[in-house]
């Protein structure tokens, strides 16, 4: 549902008054995503962006860290004032160990209407926009997803830059008139501050009075995805796939050597899956499942239509196939005009000699 | 039981072009239609009143001609059809359309039945903010499911589900009460062909259609341009990057020589990958 | 065991297929239309151009809220060599009138209207919906559809085909024959988009006037085929087209062509800047009158291209189908009024229909071309290069006295043709003209 | 010609591929004919190429259903065309 997909029509450029109360909001916050006992990256990447907008603004950078153990927040706060947080919120309390919309929803929006942020940024992953959405409404403000870009204009206003329809089109949104102005920011798009261990901050603990019998709903069981047969194309960081190139099912065992030692993902072109080659939920490029990895490695694969459609969000493509003029070269970052079938082998064996050397080595 | 799917009639954002000379937006010839992640929302309906019997209610909020997208859902077998449709609706932002369809969604309460679950697509491909699901949860307080990949039981009476839903990492699988409200992620089932019959009633049927008053909203601040505060101030294209690939030269150098570099490359273009790749291998 | 009864089934939202359920609707007949494409024109293609009159007849008010492009206030006719072209323009003010009687449209546009006409006058059109095979009952007579839907046939008393060119449902009903590769020409065409006023600057227009240029010679590497170029509001389709047995027999791509029509000086300096939005391909039966199958059957009629009704030597089609589908329909509606049967014997009325109006006439006058152009190829590639060397020529200022140059043109013509071949040449073209 | 030239023209046309049910399929066959040859080189979509063994394969997504296949092999029977399920296949924007 839904989108900002209104024009950039009359109202663009007005700008009423803030109202009175709105005028107390002040500071950056920045959710620190904290799962399975790991800080998500794009928390750590928004600090660095957070910290450029707080002192555009002459304010403060927050990190808000809410969990289920007090020791583990504690950790998140430390990570926060490294990565560049001059404060850091906790709610620590039972109800909040594994995420749930309701009792995180209850917690943010607790927090904001306490001590009343100017803006608040979280990462779009899906925590984050399951989180977000929920708040954003509560709080009745707005909420820009999936942003590439921020900036502070000239009037103190958020400037949220996100692609849209597709990619094919940027725009730039302002929340208007009420506070806080919040943002949801794709992982891997900000760069990630230096840590500095020596940088602290100050803490602010935040009871949340919610009890465990005042939740509906119930986390019955996490199966972490390297546990599952199943393919995860779609959240894959890592995805490598092959095409005819590879001339026969037998190579394909190539695509997955590499993808195995990446520790990634395998796919493959939608003529694989009518040669019967890959399964259908290997299939790269088909309409409605796009993949969007950090990665992509397409070895043997021409580049034909759907394809590229379906893998053009990947932040580096590298393609390998002996046609010079193959589609893919087209829209591919990095190339070599090779066989698959050889050099894929070449090309895991120099990759799992440098992974295992620096293994030993670390 | 009853169940509510809110769909979207959007372009059909793989058609937009920029324009490489003038950079400016091509929208011609782009067609309209339903998006993409609701039709797999309106499939795990379909197939939860085939398992557990109700209806299926369809509601769109749009202009007059997005009855085109409410007829095609009733073509796949919903029951009914709603459209939504106000010159007081045009430019709501998410938050303006989830206050909106929040409203009329009780409507459809009082006129066929409080509905037990209101599914949405995960998000739209022209907004792509995920969050009208998530806001009429909100409004409506229905227990938020989002990203949900498969549904397992579900117990009328004693008001209960089970879904699967995709979490950072891996899958969670969540209990919850109904009322829910659930987002549903893309690929989670093939989408049905309509049967003839379904195709014959979608073609006659009447769409019902409200207005704002007619839904029940009287509170017009909340609604369209007054009740968004966020306002798109720009629209832009994107800077092209260099559209050909920059290939390794492959004369005078041995295989090895070859994936040495393209692994240097990699490493280059994508700072942090090498360590991560690192911590990956010392894992297994 | 079926759903349900219709007076009659179209098949297809063509021009054809859309004229028929619009006349049969309108009459008040319970008509089913089915079209295998997501709305009416997303599987159609023509370069193309809308005849008037053959619209007028079935609705009069048509231009009201028709999406038309351009009306055509300027024809062009060129003969092509591989760096020149030699043409016929013909411009006139007078199709600057109340009413024009030729315009470009955009085919998706326009068919999506039409549709949506269709259905106000009362037909149910379901989309979607593709017709795998025609049921008949234990005489052989055709008496409802069978789709790629799950569910029952649907009958019908008469089942009008306006399936198009491929037209598989009644070839494998046996209706018909099969096309032959000689009876039809593969056209390639792209939509290219370029701002209204630098259309309107290139082609010297104003408001909604348009050219059309069609053009043949080299450009189709002595196989059989034109091609065209024509200006929309915003876009230009430009299109070339040959026929399947030589692009078979000489493995030429027709995408190749286009490229190459493209890159010709005359073409390349108009479609300057263009960003090409679409790129299709379509089959056009061009075997005339002689490639006309049987038309009418025991429960059936076939209209539009399904039935061959082409004009290739005036780039006419579309009319043809629209007439032929309204016709078809009135017959029907004729018989229903008389309470008659639609059967064979009955339906033989709208053969003689045909016959009266201009698309079995034109067919008709027209029989001789697609065979003599086939065995005559020179037609193609000869005399457009030597039109083009005659007028450079002619035009070419250089010291030489005008006699001579006159010498020369003639010379050329005798030693490409000989006398005999030109002369035999010109009394082909007349009598198949005739 | 040149097959890269078709990918890029194909790029901009719209499909909705019905993935796992390719409406056009060519039969089994050791030597294709002169005809299923012809196909990779007059097929305006690109969508016919030869294998290594000589075979002639389709991969159908990029077919603009004109029927040019179907009717230069309607002799020899190599292949079986059929239009897409309904909704399915190339939606033309303009046409």
């Amino acid at each position: 549902m839904s989108g900002t997909a209104h024009a950039g029509g009359s109202r663009a450029g007005m700008r009423k008054e803030l109202p009175e109360h709105f005028k107390a909001y002040r500071h950056v916050w920045v959710f620190m995503e904290y799962e399975h006992g790991a800080i998500h990256p794009v928390s750590l990447e928004l600090l660095g962006e957070g910290r450029k907008l707080a002192d555009r603004l002459g304010g403060e950078l927050a990190g808000v860290a809410l969990g289920g153990d007090h020791g583990q927040m504690i950790e998140v706060a430390n990570a926060a004032f490294a990565h560049g947080a001059d404060v850091t919120y906790i709610t620590a309390e039972p109800v909040l160990a594994h995420y749930r919309n309701e009792p995180y929803t209850r917690a943010m929006t607790e927090l904001v209407n306490t001590y009343k942020p100017e803006i608040l940024l979280l990462g779009a992953t899906v925590l984050g926009r399951d989180l977000a959405g929920s708040v954003a409404t509560t709080l009745l403000t707005g909420l820009t997803a999936d942003c590439t870009e921020l900036a502070i204009d000239a009037e103190r206003s958020l400037a949220a830059t996100r692609p849209t329809f597709g990619g094919s089109l940027l725009c730039t949104i302002h929340t208007l008139n009420v506070r806080p102005q919040m943002a949801t920011v794709r992982p891997r798009v900000m760069s990630m501050p230096k840590a500095d261990p020596q940088r602290t901050g100050r803490i602010v603990e935040h009871r949340l009075d919610l009890r465990e019998e005042d939740i509906v709903t119930k986390v019955l069981r996490f199966l972490p995805d390297r546990d599952s047969n199943k393919a995860q194309l779609a959240y894959a960081d890592i995805v490598v796939a092959g095409g005819l190139g590879l001339r026969s099912a037998e190579n394909f065992q190539l695509v997955r050597n590499l993808a195995e030692v990446l520790g990634g993902e395998w796919g493959g072109s939608r003529p694989l899956v009518q040669k019967g080659w890959i399964t259908a939920d290997r299939q790269i490029g088909q309409t409605g499942r796009t993949i969007r990895p950090r990665l992509y490695i397409a070895a043997g694969i021409s580049g034909a239509i759907q394809h590229r459609v379906g893998v053009e969000g990947a932040d580096l493509i590298v393609a390998i196939n002996t046609d010079p003029t193959a589609p893919i070269f087209d829209f591919a970052h990095l190339g070599i005009v090779a066989d698959a079938t050889e050099f894929l082998p070449i090309l895991t064996d120099t990759f799992r000699k440098r992974l295992s050397v620096n293994r030993l080595a670390g | 039981m009853h169940i509510v799917v809110c769909i979207k009639q959007v372009p059909d954002s793989a058609q937009i072009r920029v324009h490489p000379v003038h950079n400016t937006i091509m929208r011609q010839g782009v067609p309209t239609i339903i998006n993409p992640y609701d039709l797999f929302a309106l499939e795990e309906a379909l197939r939860l009143r085939d398992r557990l019997g109700g209806a299926v209610t369809v509601l769109t909020m749009g202009p007059p001609m997005a009855e085109d997208s409410l007829r095609k859902a009733l073509t796949f077998g919903a029951d009914r059809a709603v459209l939504l449709t106000d010159r007081f609706f045009a430019g709501s932002d998410t938050l303006a359309t989830s206050y909106a369809l929040s409203m009329a969604i009780q409507k459809i309460g009082e006129s066929w039945g409080t509905p037990d679950v209101v599914f949405t697509g995960k998000q739209t491909i022209d907004g792509d903010t995920a969050q009208v699901g998530p806001g009429i949860a909100r409004r409506l307080g229905l227990n938020q499911l989002t990203y949900v990949s498969a549904i397992g039981a579900v117990d009328l009476a004693a008001r209960t589900i089970e879904v699967s839903r995709r979490a950072e990492g891996g899958v969670q699988e969540l209990a919850t009460r109904l009322p829910a409200l659930i987002t549903v992620l893309e690929g989670t089932s093939e989408i049905r062909r309509g049967r003839l019959a379904d195709a014959l009633r979608a073609a006659r049927a009447e769409v019902t259609v409200w207005n704002a008053a007619q839904a029940g909203i009287t509170e017009m601040t909340k609604c369209g341009l007054r009740g968004s505060p966020t306002v798109v101030k720009n629209v832009f294209a994107p800077k092209g990057r260099a559209t050909k690939a920059s290939l390794l030269d492959t004369r005078e150098k041995t295989p090895g020589e070859l994936a040495e570099a393209m692994m240097a490359r990699i490493f280059d273009a994508l700072p942090g990958i090498e360590g991560d790749l690192l911590a990956h291998a010392a894992q297994y | 065991m079926s759903l349900e009864v219709f007076d009659a089934i179209v098949i297809g939202a063509g021009p054809a297929g859309n004229a028929a359920a619009y006349t049969l609707a309108k009459s008040g007949l319970k008509v089913l239309q089915l079209e295998r494409g997501e709305y009416a024109g997303s599987k159609n293609v023509q370069g193309a151009i809308l005849y008037a009159d053959a619209l007028e007849k079935l609705m009069p008010d048509f231009r009201e809220d028709a999406p038309l492009e351009r009306h055509i206030v300027e024809q062009r006719m060129w003969m092509m060599d591989d760096n020149s072209h030699t043409g016929m323009h013909y411009r006139s003010d007078s199709f600057n009138e109340e009413k024009p009687n030729r315009y470009t449209i955009i085919r998706s546009q326009f068919d999506r209207w039409f549709n949506r006409r269709v259905r106000e006058a009362g037909a149910v059109v379901l989309c979607e919906t593709t017709v795998t095979e025609l049921l008949k009952d234990t005489n052989g007579r055709v008496i409802g559809v069978k789709t790629d839907r799950h569910g029952d046939a649907i009958l019908a008393d008469v089942v009008i085909l306006a399936e198009g060119v491929n037209g598989l449902v009644g070839q494998r009903a046996g209706l018909r024959q099969e096309l032959q590769p000689a009876h039809v020409a593969l056209a390639v065409k792209e939509m290219h988009f370029l701002p209204e006023e630098v259309i309107a600057a290139r082609f010297n227009l104003k408001g909604d006037e348009g050219v059309v240029i069609e053009a043949m010679g080299t450009i189709t590497k002595g196989m059989v085929g034109t091609a065209f170029l024509y200006t929309n509001r915003e876009s230009i389709s430009v299109g070339i087209g040959c026929m399947v047995q030589d692009l078979a027999e000489n493995r030429v791509s027709s995408s190749a062509l286009l490229e190459a029509f493209k890159a010709h000086p005359s073409i390349r300096s108009l479609l300057e800047g263009s960003e090409v939005r679409e790129y299709a391909a379509h089959l056009i039966p061009e075997g005339g009158y002689k490639a006309v199958p049987q038309l009418y059957g025991e429960g059936w009629l076939v209209v539009g291209d399904a039935a061959h009704f082409v004009n290739a030597v005036h780039r006419e089609g579309s009319n043809l189908a629209m007439t032929s589908g309204r016709i078809a329909a009135e017959t029907v509606v004729w018989l229903k009024r008389r309470r008659e049967a639609c059967s064979a014997e009955n339906l033989a009325e709208y053969r003689r229909r045909l016959e009266a109006s201009f698309v079995m006439k034109d067919l008709k006058k027209y029989r001789g071309i697609p065979a003599l152009l086939h065995r005559n190829k020179h037609f193609l590639d000869l005399y457009p290069r030597i039109a083009s060397r005659a007028a450079q020529i002619w035009l070419r200022v250089d010291g030489v006295d005008k006699r001579s140059k006159e010498g020369e043109i003639v010379r050329d013509l005798r030693a490409a043709r000989g006398w005999r071949g030109l002369v035999g040449d010109a009394f082909k073209v007349a009598r198949a003209w005739r | 010609m040149s097959g890269t030239k078709i990918e890029e023209k194909l790029f901009q046309n719209r499909y909705l591929v019905d993935a796992g049910r390719p409406h056009i399929k060519v039969r089994a066959h050791d030597a294709p004919s002169e005809e299923l040859r012809a196909l990779v080189d007059i097929c305006p979509a690109g969508c016919y190429t030869e294998t290594d063994k000589g075979t002639v394969e389709i991969v159908a997504d990029g077919c603009m259903e004109c029927g040019t296949c179907r009717i230069v092999t309607q002799e020899t029977g190599e292949i079986e065309w059929n239009y897409p399920r309904g909704g399915y296949g190339v939606l033309f924007k303009f046409g």
